[in-house]
């Protein structure tokens, strides 16, 4: 099993967060793991992405080059990545603010209104999460309570309560996709 | 002598300094955004505008052009 | 131990904190960033110096003064900032000072890009200063190994009195995967009489110099220098093969190239062309006779030198083969990265070609 | 309707890369300005440096060079040895001024090198993510100073106008800061006058900006002007600091 | 032309001020304080500008500024110093501008000696500094070669906007010999319409820059950079052989060391032992197939490359031979002459170790 | 029979190359004698730098490291990090300190380093053979300015002690000359406070002392000191020009 | 309290400056050479020394040896 | 015809400018010439020597390891030298101030007393000049009216009256090897 994924959006909409709770969790199943964000001079509000690989083997080259899957944020990430992404591969849209579709018909796509959905919990800046849990939920990648364990050491002392916030997120996010599916 | 102010919307960067110093605060950003996502800045009462120039002075980004007569 | 999810420049200060380096003198540069920042952030914890110097040239003769006191020490920097450490470097090697000094590669040549590149390979390996030195260049392909290269490092440098590089480039800097701290293989540590502590009035005053006024006694040192260099190409040499077996195609690549290099050698084996790669971890020490038995195995038809430059190690698989094969290059400049499929057509094509 | 107010010829059409509301883009333009009412935009060379200012030979439209880092000074000079007769300015950050060119500045200075130095002090690395510059202030955190800067350990900030004005070759500093229009009104009254004494051969002339840098200070935009009136202002006190062509008139 | 005696550093300076160099940079180093100094006298009667930088580093950047206005330019240094210069060279490379560079080499590493030397070959040929970058190496062996080469560095810096490296050692630029003064044969110059001197509103700005942000740039860069050092070394390679026709020991040497071998030619045959010289003038381009061909002519038994170095350009002699013929080395480092007795021993040893 | 003047302990026996009649030996012993009266000899690391007094590694009898020329403030620094116990002193010549390690000497003086530097200015560059440094005095001639240093040209000398006297971390720092008994202990009461002032913890300190060079001022070593006291001085006034430890004292 | 003064004769380079700084002027540089090729400084008439050791501090090469008593 | 030789005294002693001269004069009768010095930090008063190549042929190494000829203007310089003479070459010793006799017997030594004629003259700045009048005259290697043309070349100006006393103090250094040889 490898997971080859590109995640892409807005900087400041906490994309290399995302990533990193991927590959985090990855490890802690026992998989072989790989975060590699895209570094360019500082300017706030630029794009930012960066790539995670999850492998039952070991990981040889570090490159995503032809995603299994792609998550984007905001459209630009969408038109730049989409024609990258292996035939068959799924494309996870922020579909709060994308309001274009994806156009190839050999992926699939799944429309995930994060933004709208975090705002619905009453944090904006918690769309990552909820974006995460869908994923998790359609790869099937990773168990979401590994995910869910990890919040509990990020979140501590002062921030302990957003931790049921975070996992209300990722559940909604997963929900999210189990409605699409019916 | 009104003035008169106009935005090169897709330079705009929504950084507010000009919001911040219009003397007569009738600056204010837009809720739609221009393709590099930010909300760019325009004049609501133009009527009022004196044509100080203190919006172009200070904006970062050369946006803004001033006019008056 | 239990693995934990490590960004390459933040797991090399990490990692010369647990070998015992107390003092990093460093300057801001892309992208390496994180060196400096983490030291900042954790030598306190650990009673140790973080310094931020006024430019490169500072920093590693910061390293010079508290390295001929006999402490552990690190600098770090990228391309532009390691060229600006050239004359240093030279002058530690030649008052034989131990030090690691890490270079996050980036695109050139001048101020070029800030993405990864491995075209201070020359540079590295043959001394960008002045004089007759070498240093130890140690060039990691994982964070893994990043972190245990970087502790043994420290022990290099100190049982040779040498500078020991670590080079990788932007993109192993900025990628995190996971690590299993281990401590190197204990290796019996000389001790730093050299060393300028004081003389507390018990012994001759030490001096740490790289002035030989008289040229027999410099030539004498540089005949010294030479010895060790020998000594150290004996036993410090460092790489690792890859399907190499039945490889009728031989991938010669090191850092991140040689992962790349690994991937093309699967594809390559599914379309059933027998592949391999031959990695170098010391870049000097080059292994040149492993490279020279494993390249005249049977099967190897050709070879393909692949870098993230226009062809530098090449040199050294040339001088290794020494005629012995023909050897092709694949080569990428300024910051961008080979691709399994540029790498695998390459191959193919070597293999025509033959 | 006439023009009160319009982008000046001075700048290329190019779109500047500065984060939102960051103020090299005031300075980069009040530079502009300048160039484009002294009518020298033909007969000027500038010297970029590196720092988020790396790319302003994009945005200025006179010809421009890119200077290793910290050596526009020298750069500059080397270029001034060329064309006695052309208008020279570098346009530096305070780490690449203050910092790794420090040697640079002062020998020009020494020199009386008849350049102009445009010195964006920002306090901070900006390019680079927000690391201690030699002008941070003491207790302002930085990415490599994560406690604050301490005097014990760092040292107190550098004041470059006021070192560079012991130099009997630096003709003219002054600094200022582009904070509000009176502010930049004030700023471009001096970049003039360093241009102008340049032009007439004076000597070295340097103008000290106090910038913002929201992305690394961690403020919006506006809140920066407000931390740059608050915080650097005190600590780097506006004025001029050395101004010897004045008084050479002054004697004569 | 009446020849002059002339000492090898004010002939080096006086050879530029003729091409037409009228900018100079430069910092006071042992062995070749003589060519500031030649400068700061004679540049006035030119129009010419001396400047005296407050270091290497300033120097080589104000060359930088200087060359960037399409001013004809020169630096000079010995090693350390020459160290000092490897970011702005490699800025210079990476931008494109023509200077004239010269390092009167002197014993290393670090501040080492004083003495003549050949061991910044490396740093010269790979380039010290970072990235992907040539220059182009001359090494003249006499005084009159010197001033002949200075004048042709010029040129060949004009019109591939490349730095030329001339590199010579202490011992040539203290020494005095006859000088014929000769024009290098004229060659065509391209315009620098990409320099500097002030748009005078009739065109766009020109830039002289080394940074190319996007990787894609950059690589892009270093492959126009590539097709030009490839043009270099088709055109500008420079060797001289002696008594090679009929021999079977052959030196390879650059510099005072060819001079020294060539002495110990005559010895050698004179005990009825055939030995010749092969000396490479551009040790970059290296004249790798010219060398390849004398070496591999019938005659020739062994190789002998001799340097006053501890052995650098004898990667270029392996390279070069590619195993064709089995190398050996004598070298001296820090600031001492081989001997022609020495070599003639080793050229001895060589041919019975064959 | 009491001794009243013996060589310093703090020298070790090797022979001084330095020309006849240079006052560098006269500096060295000072600073010697300093170390044996504040018996440091055992706890200082001296730092050599490059010019005629690189050998001083040499003459020295406390430990000792040489340094590439310009950066000993560097080296220093590294060395007072690993050894913040320890007295710590760079020796270094104008060419050294005040041209190539500008930017070093400054930036260890706006740390408040806690190390002395010892600046030996005798206004060229002795080693290489007599070219210009940046304190040759103006008109004065030098193998690279052999019309005398112009104004325009190469512009006024540089002063180190008013320079770094700006700083805040440099907390004191005094011009002496080493021409005759008198400003010879002067200069030696300088340097022993100099030291003192480090050890105390109090930041950078650093004394510059005028000296000779006979040999290529081109003058007899009494020639020479004549010349100092009546060509170096007036362009180079002695005096204590930062004394911010006892500042504080003072207000505490 | 009459001055004894001795010189380290071989080190010394000759150089004058104790001549020039002895109050007394009983300092002169000998006929002779030391192996260096130097004249060598002396006490000429040693009793009207002082023992002021204004010769020894200034002394670039620590040649001079004052004693007083 | 081939001359190699070593050139040493103490610095002030005008060693090198003996040397130039010898070879500008070399070089000017159609010689190949080389004038290499021994270089050294700046100490005044220290030991200074060159070596000078003369011949016939092209020169090729610069190296003088086995000089043909030796001048010598002190007795460190005797001593140092000597033993690197070839069979058979030549010693010119200053015997106003080396007091010791050259110890090969393969080789022949002359012993001029430059500074002692040259104070005659005086002027014991010539010393230099006389040796070089005594070392043509034994190896005539050159015409002493080159050389002495060379002089009227070198003082022109107020310095002219210097070619004569210069002149004077070769043909002394010339007779004094005459005088020797009777
Ligand atoms: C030799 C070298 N060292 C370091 C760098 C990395 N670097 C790029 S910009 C910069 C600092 C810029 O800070 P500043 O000059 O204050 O400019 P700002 O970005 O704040 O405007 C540094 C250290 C480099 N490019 N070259
Ligand atoms: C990088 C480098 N540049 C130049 C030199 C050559 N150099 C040796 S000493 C010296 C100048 C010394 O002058 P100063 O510091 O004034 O000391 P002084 O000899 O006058 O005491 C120079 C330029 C060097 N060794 N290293
Ligand atoms: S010109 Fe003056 S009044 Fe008008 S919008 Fe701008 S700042 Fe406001
Ligand atoms: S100041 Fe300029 S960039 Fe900022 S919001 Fe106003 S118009 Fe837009
Ligand atoms: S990082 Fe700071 S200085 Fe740089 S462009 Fe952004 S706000 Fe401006
Ligand atoms: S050259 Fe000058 S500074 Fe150096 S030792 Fe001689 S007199 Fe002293
Ligand atoms: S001690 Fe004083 S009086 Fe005696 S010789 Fe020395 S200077 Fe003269
Ligand atoms: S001062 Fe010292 S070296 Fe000079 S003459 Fe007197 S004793 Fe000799
Ligand atoms: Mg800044
Ligand atoms: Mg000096």
């Amino acid at each position: 099993m490898t997971h080859e994924i590109i995640l892409s959006g807005f900087g400041g909409q906490g994309i290399m967060a995302m990533g990193k709770m991927l590959a985090e969790a990855g490890m802690q199943e026992g998989l072989s793991v790989n975060w590699l964000p895209s570094y360019g001079p500082e300017v706030r509000g630029g794009t930012a992405n960066c790539s995670v690989l999850l492998s039952s083997e070991p990981i040889i080259s570090p490159l995503v080059l032809e995603p299994t899957e792609i998550i984007v944020m905001n459209k630009p990430s969408l038109l730049r990545f989409e024609p990258q992404l292996v035939s068959g591969g799924h494309a996870f849209v922020n579909s709060s603010i994308i309001e274009i579709q994806a156009s190839r018909r050999d992926i699939t796509a799944f429309y995930v209104p994060c933004l709208d959905i975090a705002q619905e919990l009453g944090n904006p800046r918690i769309a990552n999460m909820v974006m995460l849990g869908a994923y998790i939920e359609v790869t099937q990648c990773l168990h979401a309570k590994t995910v869910e364990q990890m919040l509990a050491h990020l979140f501590t002392g002062a921030k302990a309560g957003l931790v049921a916030l975070n996992k209300e997120a990722l559940r909604r996010g997963a929900a999210s996709i189990l409605k699409a599916a019916c | 002598m009104a003035g008169h102010v106009t935005f090169w919307e897709e330079r705009c960067k929504g950084c507010e300094l000009c919001v911040s110093v219009c003397p007569k605060h009738i600056i204010v950003m837009r809720a739609a955004t221009n393709t590099k996502g930010y909300h760019p800045a325009a004049v609501e009462r133009m009527d009022e505008c004196t044509g100080c120039a203190s919006c172009a002075r200070m904006c970062p980004d050369s946006v803004i052009t001033v006019e008056r007569g | 131990m239990a693995k934990e999810l490590w960004k390459g420049n933040e797991a090399v200060a990490e990692a010369a904190i647990r070998a015992g380096c107390r003092f990093f003198f460093g300057y801001p540069i892309t992208p390496q960033n994180e060196i400096p920042e983490y030291f900042s952030r954790h030598m306190p914890e650990h009673d140790g110096v973080f310094l931020q110097a006024e430019s490169e040239v500072a920093a590693i003769n910061m390293a010079y003064g508290a390295a001929g006191c006999g402490a552990r020490v690190m600098t770090s920097s990228s391309s532009p900032g390691i060229s600006l450490k050239q004359e240093g470097i030279s002058y530690m090697a030649g008052a034989e000072l131990p030090v690691v000094i890490v270079n996050m590669m980036r695109g050139g040549p001048g101020l070029g890009s800030i993405a990864p590149a491995q075209s201070d390979y020359f540079q590295a390996t043959r001394g960008g200063g002045n004089g007759d030195y070498r240093t130890v260049v140690l060039a990691p392909a994982t964070i893994q190994e990043m972190t245990d290269l970087t502790q043994e490092a420290f022990d290099i440098a100190d049982i040779y009195r040498i500078p020991v590089l670590i080079v990788a480039d932007g993109m192993i800097g900025q990628m995190m995967e996971a690590v299993e701290w281990k401590q190197p293989k204990p290796r019996k540590l000389p001790k730093k009489s050299w060393a300028t502590d004081g003389t507390k009035g018990k012994r001759e005053h030490n001096i740490i110099s790289s002035l030989f006024i008289d040229p027999k006694d410099c030539t004498l040192h540089n005949h010294r220098l030479q010895q060790k260099h020998d000594l150290i190409t004996q036993h410090e040499i460092r790489f690792e093969e890859y399907l190499t077996d039945d490889a009728e195609i031989l991938f010669v690549a090191y850092g991140t190239t040689a992962r790349i290099c690994q991937a093309a050698v699967l594809r390559l084996r599914e379309a059933g062309v027998k592949a391999g790669v031959f990695r170098p971890i010391s870049l000097w020490p080059f292994p040149e006779k492993e490279l020279y038995d494993c390249a005249n195995r049977a099967g190897v038809k050709a070879v393909l030198c692949a870098e993230m430059s226009m062809g530098q190690m090449i040199d050294d698989v040339k001088i290794a083969l020494g005629g012995s094969k023909s050897v092709h290059f694949f080569g990428t400049g300024g910051g961008t990265c080979p691709t399994p499929a540029e790498l695998t057509k390459a191959a193919q094509d070597a293999l025509e070609g033959v | 309707m006439a023009i009160v107010y319009e982008r000046s010829r001075g700048l290329t059409e190019t779109e500047m890369h500065f984060c939102p509301g960051c103020t090299h883009g005031v300075i980069h333009k009040l530079v502009a300005e300048v160039l484009e009412e002294l009518d020298i935009i033909g007969s000027t060379i500038g010297v970029a440096s590196v720092g988020c200012s790396a790319f302003a030979y994009n945005y200025f439209a006179c010809d421009m060079q890119q200077a290793a880092h910290g050596r526009a000074p020298a750069v500059a000079t080397g270029i001034k040895r060329v064309h006695p007769h052309l208008a020279v300015f570098t346009y530096q950050g305070d780490g690449d001024l203050a910092a790794i060119g420090t040697a640079e500045i002062v020998h020009a200075a020494m020199r009386g090198e008849k350049i102009t130095a445009i010195f964006a002090n920002n306090a901070i690395y900006g390019m680079t993510g927000g690391q201690m510059a030699p002008t941070t202030l003491l207790g302002q955190k930085s990415t490599t100073s994560p406690q604050g800067r301490q005097k014990e350990m760092h040292g107190s900030p550098i004041r470059m106008a006021e070192m560079l004005a012991t130099l009997d070759g630096c003709v003219y500093t002054e600094r200022v800061m582009v904070a509000d229009p009176a502010s930049i009104a004030k700023a471009k009254r001096a970049i003039k006058k360093a241009f102008t004494l340049q032009l007439s051969g004076a000597g070295f002339t340097m103008v000290e900006l106090l910038s913002t840098c929201p992305t690394n200070w961690g403020l919006s935009p506006v809140e920066a002007v407000g931390w740059l009136k608050e915080n650097l202002v005190p600590c780097y006190p506006l004025g001029v600091y050395a101004d010897k062509a004045e008084q050479k008139e002054a004697t004569r």
